[in-house]
């Protein structure tokens, strides 16, 4: 376990060959495996399955299973039926029935991720790595997994397991080890660590500030209304309305559809039905430009594809939304240019070595500060923010927290999209829920628990959630807070 | 790309609906369908109008004239499908044409054919192998080591002939060009061949899946423990190897090796692999349906002879041919934007 | 192997008598090719090289677009003019295009002619003329006809040129069309472009056949079409029943004249053109030749008749199976 | 931010380096493999044949070149937003034979000028269309207009050649302002507008920006698609620019001019260090690697006569000098 960024994935690719590590070894059978050589470690029965997506989207799940490794008849040539078949079976013990023909790209989150999960499963390992497997899973499709561990566990196999979630941890777990930047922070057997130990030794001090802010219900004007918006296949009858100097909170499970949500309202994508009024006024379909103007800005969640652009500079980057505006006569204005990307990297406080080099030199928490200072050089009246801390160190959240704050107390109407439970209950002033594309219930900051959210979010109404081992905190969320 | 349809139709194991909505599924999905209904309507009208386009002669007439674009192009797929490209073939034809010409011809080397051939294509193979070094090793884009080997090797084409073209064929040679083999042009066996090795390789082979899947995620292709750098070595050596076949087996159809042999071959070989449903990024295309493709653009040139458009529509056939890789993508797009899919 | 209609071939010794004049200044001569690679000017240049070591002070540059573009064989003829030599001897593969070039390096004193094809008169000084472009036109169409044999010969003809925007093959087409109307029986159904592809021009023939069966004659009027129509007409065992012509170097054609799918080539001696067009090249460069003059000695071709500001090779060939064994070029 | 951790380093770099700004004028590495090899043919000419190294033969020279270097402007900015635009040489033979048509039915040149250059933008406002709003790829596009484009324009001329303009229109190929050709005139001028288009105005950001990643673009709110119909329009217009240059120069319309003329442009850009994959390019190294192209060439044609010789040694310079800025870049792919 660890928080974002400890290390976790990179480790694991260490292990499974597919990263060169600089130091060390690392034995099988006191045999020392050579460096980045993916082969050996499978040969020594290391399967790994790694957090992002090793999916092959073109192809169907038969490929996706058995690529690298194929049965064969004679030589050189595939045996389809018995690949088929065996695809078949896996996915049936994993309790998906999917075409296996099908290209990947046409199946569900869930589905893709089934399809790794039974590609791991499907090589003769003798340590099965899974980086956080559960991730895009319901509670049944968890449940089933889980059950297949078990069996795996009393036929032999070691199993190293990732996740955030501490039930799961707690459920599958006979030992658990801690990893904080980069460093092994301890090993102890699961029976010896409550929870409380084991958040601290993640994130290596006592919680960070859960202080609660002394704002006042915000009664302001309302500067953002959603009514009716859907779009077939991803989220339908979205009506909702935000006021200025208000947080709203957007819970849901991983594929719920928030993001497109957001995406729909800043313009990325044109809703199909409803309409987005700012300040009372309608905002045109599909337009970035026009949501820019009329003062909405979207941080993306995926700040590496969508938000930044990382062979760019950091100025380049901050000034990206705003360029247009920081003109004179129509040619561009390095005064005014150099003044906004100081006054973005001074408000953000970002470390970089200056605002000439590349953002893909700066950390991931100094990233998401120049996406947000990206944004906020627009001067927006409106903020949609999705998932503005993932991947952000503890001291960089905290920042981003006050920053959201002031933001707010100084009359920014918010959205906030978040998987992380705690992050969405210690900033909204509401709460929304997303399940399966419609928006599940509401709840104020006074009654909002991580049960009701989770009540609402979880696709069998958390009925299965204990026995599932399910975490009241989901997907990504920081276990620590 | 993918497995046939009735095989998907028995695995889906669900309800005939299910069954039938994953074919129609497939068909909307793949370029291959676009371009085969194309390919018949085209038939169909021409036709119609003067039957003799569909006759026997006149169908193995195009197929041969089609066959050294598709064995070509059997090989290209491979190379595009791992979102690579290779615009040098087209020179590289020329070269092996005259290479081929220079050893077998009397006047010149005078070796033995077979000799002629297999040095040849050990040429091609040889020519494809560095443009993959280029491309594995040297770390450059695809575009530019073949869009400078288009150019070097056609300039030492010309260096090579001279100015003087090859006229003394030997017979054994011709024979690979007008020969039969059970009353079947060696092109055609050769093209016939080539297809059907190549769909074998693509679908039936760890390497071709493997290709697929380099071309689909080359990360996560690297993960699962694939060389990329093999892959893309292999596919370029292939697309020179096939070269050398398609200059074989078509350059002796005729009586001169000239300076121009395979000049804008090169185009015509990448426009047949992207109309037949191939992603320039990689991960998407099939054998059939670059092959395919092949047989669709070869029409254009018969259909305006065989309409007897007289003499002006001749200076249409251009925009017509255009007009056709339009019409196929557009096609296409319509059918994509139906499923929301993101462009190629 | 010495052409037939080369006379006097001995009489090199024209070379070292006309070294006198130059007192041992070299006169620089470039030869300007439509297309460098065809084996029809590489044929030329053959002549042309005999031709510059018998002079002896000539220094020859061979030189043209290896893609027959004429953009570049302007640019080529500005090169030359800037690099100051004397004469330039243009084969245009497009008068117009290279008109502007031409007279400016006239203007700039280079000595311009033209040979093979002409270019506009004002922009060259002499046209070394083997044939006109009526001359082709005509001699194609008259061995067509006479090929097709009888009074009244009769039946369906096509063309197959280089492209449709080659400005020699299109002069010839209207040439060849002019004196189509001298033979109302024979009917021309299309002009079909072969992209100087020569399975272009097998495969156009194919269903150039197919279309019309009644076809009697295909006229492959460039030096790539025409062994790939000849080539067609064969595999589709039509020796004989559809007749090839068309201009080639005999080398090229032999085999189909001999096996008679093809029963004449059109052509003049290239390597003779060549040969006349530097010793006509070195004659102006050097004074010896000027506007008005009637004959011109030529090395071993002897005098030659120059009209106006034509200097003329000859006739035409006609190749059949009778003489074509006596050529080899 | 209520305590804004201030970073002194940065905004101290901010102050002495001016971020951004420097990046524009230090030659890349790639550029300066270039100037090396610029230089070095010079030197290599000026020793073998000094003729070749006078400004009036250079100007002269210069000629050849002007139309590829137009083109070579808007092909830059198209491949830097990782696109590419195979249809110019056949735009430029569309664009030549419109004109012609158009004077030869008795317009006035200059009528028939502003014909072609609204057939030329036309023409590549249609790739535009396909790329931008149908989101076709343009390598698919820009082919089969490659094909399509001069196919009408051979349908539309016959393949007849039109000239025989007047003096006043050929002046602008063959005629020289001050000793300076006007046709590098013109592509001065052009350059000078995409450069200051570029440098000046927020298109250069956003082209890269596009070319890096269009999905971030178009979250940052660029106007991609309106960009890049802009791009392809623009390439267009020069490629009817160039057939004027053209057709004044050789007082000739038709259907085959500019062919090829597409691989030689791509060549010369991607000489100059603009990536294939976009993102990454200059206009000055674009102007480097046409100058170093045509002086190669025409140095070549010059001392050595022999055109195929040209062929091998642009290719084989082509693969070197991208394989040498390979090489010496650290980063691995
Ligand atoms: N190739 C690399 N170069 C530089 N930094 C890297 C590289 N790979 C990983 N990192 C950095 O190393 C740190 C550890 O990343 P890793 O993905 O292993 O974290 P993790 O513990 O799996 O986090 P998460 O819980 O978010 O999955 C991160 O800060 C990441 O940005
Ligand atoms: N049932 C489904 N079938 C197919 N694709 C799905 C399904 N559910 C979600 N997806 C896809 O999964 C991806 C994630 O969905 P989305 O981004 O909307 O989730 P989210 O609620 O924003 O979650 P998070 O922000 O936590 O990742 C989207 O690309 C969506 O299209
Ligand atoms: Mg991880
Ligand atoms: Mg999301």
């Amino acid at each position: 376990m660890g928080e974002n960024g400890a290390g976790k994935s990179t480790l694991i690719k260490c292990l499974s060959g597919s990263v060169q590590h600089d130091g060390g070894t690392v034995e099988v059978d006191a045999l020392c495996l050579p460096k980045g050589n993916i082969a050996a470690a499978e040969a020594a029965g290391i399967v790994a399955l790694h957090q992002e997506s090793t999916a092959f989207p073109h192809l169907g799940a038969i490929d996706n299973i058995f690529i690298g490794r194929e049965l064969r008849r004679a030589p050189g040539l595939l045996d389809r039926p018995r690949m088929r078949r065996e695809a078949q079976l896996l996915m049936e013990r994993l309790g998906e029935r999917i075409d296996v023909d099908r290209p990947l790209e046409d199946l569900s989150l869930a589905q893709r991720q089934m399809v790794g999960i039974a590609r791991a499963l499907s090589r003769r390992s003798r340590l099965l790595i899974l980086d956080e497997p559960t991730a895009s899973l319901s509670a049944r499709e968890t449940q089933t997994l889980f059950r297949i561990l078990r069996q795996l566990q009393a036929e032999g196999v070691a199993l190293l397991y990732i996740s955030h979630r501490l039930e799961e941890v707690y459920a599958l777990a006979d030992r658990v080890t801690v990893l904080r930047d980069g460093r092994l922070v301890g090993t102890h057997a699961i029976a010896d660590l409550g929870r409380d130990a084991l958040v601290r030794m993640m994130v290596g001090r006592e919680l960070l500030d859960q202080e609660e802010s002394e704002r006042g219900t915000a009664d302001g004007e309302i500067m953002l209304e959603v009514r009716g918006l859907s779009r077939q296949g991803e989220f339908a009858d979205i009506t909702f309305s935000v006021r200025a100097g208000e947080i709203v909170g957007l819970a849901g499970l991983v594929g719920a559809g928030r993001t497109e949500v957001a995406a729909a309202i800043f313009g990325i994508e044109r809703a199909e039905e409803g309409t987005v009024h700012v300040q009372g006024k309608p905002l045109s379909q599909g337009a970035v430009r026009a949501s820019i103007a009329s003062g909405v800005a979207l941080v993306p969640e995926d700040r590496q594809h969508e938000g930044l652009i990382l062979p760019l500079s950091v100025a380049d980057n901050l000034l990206l939304s705003v360029i247009n505006s920081l003109t004179r006569f129509g040619f561009r204005s390095r005064r005014k240019e150099r003044a906004s990307v100081e006054k973005s990297m001074r408000a953000l406080s970002v470390k970089a070595a200056g605002p000439g080099v590349a953002v893909n030199t700066l950390s991931g928490g100094n990233q998401q500060k120049v996406s947000l200072g990206k944004w906020l050089a627009t001067e927006p009246r409106i903020l949609l923010l999705d998932e503005p801390t993932r991947g952000v160190d503890v001291g960089a959240k905290a920042e981003v927290y006050r920053l959201i704050r002031s933001l707010a107390s100084e009359g920014m109407a918010t959205l906030l999209i978040s998987s992380d439970l705690p992050e969405v209950l210690a900033l909204s002033d509401r709460i929304l829920v997303m399940r399966e594309g419609r928006l599940a219930g509401e709840l104020s900051r006074s009654e909002a628990t991580e049960e009701k959210i989770l009540a609402f979010a979880l696709p069998d109404g958390g009925d299965s959630r204990m026995e599932t081992g399910r975490s009241a905190i989901p997907h990504d969320g920081n276990a620590a807070i | 790309m993918n497995d046939s349809a009735t095989e998907a139709t028995s695995s889906a194991g669900g309800t005939p609906n299910r069954a039938v909505s994953t074919v129609l599924h497939r068909l909307a999905s793949q370029r291959e369908y676009a371009v085969l209904a194309l390919l018949i309507g085209t038939l169909g009208v021409v036709g119609a109008f003067n039957p003799s386009f569909l006759s026997g002669g006149n169908l193995r007439d195009m197929l041969v004239q089609d066959a050294p674009i598709v064995i070509a192009a059997c090989g290209l797929t491979f190379v595009v499908l791992l979102g690579e490209i290779d615009i040098s073939i087209g020179s590289s034809m020329g070269l092996l044409a005259t290479a081929l010409g220079l050893l077998c011809s009397p006047s010149h080397s005078a070796l033995p054919v077979w000799i002629a051939v297999a040095l040849t294509l050990l040429l091609g193979t040889s020519i494809g192998f560095l443009n993959g070094l280029m491309v594995t090793f040297g770390r450059m884009p695809s575009i530019i080591v073949t869009l400078g080997m288009l150019t070097v090797l056609s300039g030492v084409n010309l260096l090579l002939m001279n100015g003087k073209w090859i006229t003394d064929l030997p017979q054994g040679l011709r024979y690979l060009g007008v020969g039969t083999l059970l009353h079947v042009p060696i092109c055609l066996w050769a093209a016939a061949a080539a297809v059907i090795c190549a769909v074998l390789l693509a679908r039936e082979t760890p390497l071709g899946r493997r290709i697929y899947a380099a071309g689909s995620n080359p990360d996560a292709a690297r993960m699962a423990g694939l060389s990329v750098w093999k892959l893309k070595l292999f596919a370029f050596t292939l697309t020179g190897f096939l070269t050398a076949v398609a200059t074989i087996v078509s350059v002796p159809r005729l009586s001169v090796i000239e300076s121009g042999v395979g000049q804008g071959f090169e185009l015509l070989v990448v426009t047949c692999v992207v109309v037949g449903g191939a992603s320039i990024s990689g991960g998407r295309g099939s054998v059939i349906g670059s092959a395919l493709a092949a047989l669709l653009l070869g029409l254009v040139r018969p259909m305006l002879i065989f309409l007897r458009l007289g003499v002006s529509a001749t200076y249409w056939e251009r925009a017509i041919e255009g007009a056709f890789i339009l019409l196929a993508v557009l096609a296409d797009h319509l059918a994509r934007r139906t499923r929301k899919e993101p462009h190629r | 192997t010495r052409p037939p209609t080369g006379s006097a071939s001995g009489s090199n010794s024209g070379g070292s008598v006309q070294i006198s004049s130059g007192a041992g200044r070299r006169v620089k001569i470039c030869l300007l090719p439509k297309k460098k690679g065809l084996a029809y000017f590489s044929s030329c240049n053959d002549g042309a090289e005999q031709a510059a070591k018998e002079l002896g002070d000539v220094d020859l540059i061979y030189d043209g677009p290896s893609d027959g573009a004429p953009e570049k064989a302007a640019s080529l003829i500005e090169t030359w003019t800037l690099k100051g030599v004397d004469a330039i001897a243009v084969s245009p593969n497009d008068p117009g295009v290279l008109a502007p070039a031409m007279k400016a390096a006239r203007a700039k004193g280079v000595n311009v002619l033209t040979w093979d094809a002409d270019g506009q008169p004002d922009s060259r000084a002499f046209f070394v003329n083997q044939a006109t472009s009526q001359q082709i036109g005509a001699a194609l169409v008259d061995t067509m006809a006479k090929d097709l044999g009888g009074a009244q010969p009769s039946g369906k003809v096509a063309i197959v040129t280089a492209t449709l925007t080659a400005a020699n093959q299109n002069e010839w087409i209207a040439a060849m069309k002019e004196e189509l109307k001298k033979y109302p029986q024979i009917e021309l159904v299309t002009i079909k472009p072969c992209n100087e592809d020569q399975s272009v021009a097998f495969q156009v023939t194919q269903d150039l056949m197919k279309t019309y069966p009644d076809l009697r004659g295909v006229f492959g009027i460039s030096s790539v079409s025409f062994p790939g129509a000849a080539e067609a007409v064969k595999q589709a065992g039509k020796t004989g029943q559809v007749l090839v012509t068309g201009l080639s170097t005999p080398n090229n054609m032999k085999p189909y004249v001999m096996d008679g799918t093809v029963k004449s080539v059109v052509l003049w001696n290239t390597q003779d053109l060549g040969y006349l067009t530097i010793y006509a090249a070195e004659a102006i460069a050097t004074g010896k030749l000027k506007a008005g003059a009637t004959t011109f000695t030529a090395g071993r071709l002897g005098a030659k008749k120059v009209q106006g500001d034509n200097i003329l090779l000859g006739d035409i060939l006609i190749f059949t199976k009778d003489n074509i064994g006596k050529y080899d070029f | 931010m209520t305590t804004p951790i201030i970073d002194a380093e940065a905004v101290t770099v901010t102050k002495s380096r001016s971020g951004w700004a420097h990046r524009l004028t230090l030659p890349t590495r790639q550029e300066c493999v270039l100037l090396g090899l610029l230089i070095g043919t010079l030197l290599l000419a000026g020793r073998l044949s000094p003729d070749f190294l006078t400004s009036r033969s250079q100007l002269e020279l210069s000629t050849h070149v002007w139309e590829l270097a137009l083109l070579a402007i808007p092909m830059t900015l198209i491949i830097l937003t990782a696109g590419i635009d195979l249809s110019v040489g056949s735009t430029m033979a569309l664009c030549a034979v419109v004109f012609g048509i158009a004077v030869h039915a008795g317009l006035p040149p200059l009528v028939a000028a502003l014909l072609s250059l609204l057939v030329g933008g036309g023409a590549g406002a249609l790739n535009g269309i396909f790329v931008a709003k149908l989101r076709v790829h343009p390598l698919i596009v820009t082919l089969a207009t490659l094909a399509a484009y001069r196919g009408i324009a051979e349908g539309i001329s016959l393949g007849r050649p039109f000239s025989g303009f007047s003096d006043s229109f050929t002046f602008l190929g063959q005629g020289s302002i001050l000793g300076f050709p006007v046709p590098g005139i013109v592509f001065l001028i052009v350059l000078a507008v995409a450069a200051v288009m570029i440098g000046g105005t927020p298109l250069g950001l956003s082209l890269s920006a596009i070319g890096f990643n269009e999905t971030a673009a178009r979250y940052s709110g660029l106007a991609v698609a309106r960009i890049k119909l802009l791009l392809y329009t623009s390439s267009g217009l020069a490629a009817g620019m160039a057939a004027l240059l053209f057709v004044a120069r050789r007082n000739t319309a038709k259907a085959d001019i500019g062919t090829g003329m597409e691989l030689d442009v791509i060549t010369a850009v991607v000489l100059g260090g603009t990536s294939i994959f976009g993102g990454r390019g200059r206009l000055f190294g674009t102007v480097l690697g046409v100058l170093l192209i045509h002086e190669v060439r025409e140095f070549v044609s010059w001392q050595w006569n022999r055109d195929e010789l040209n062929l091998v040694v642009v290719g084989t310079l082509l693969i070197l000098s991208v394989l040498a800025d390979s090489l010496l870049s650290p980063k691995k792919r």
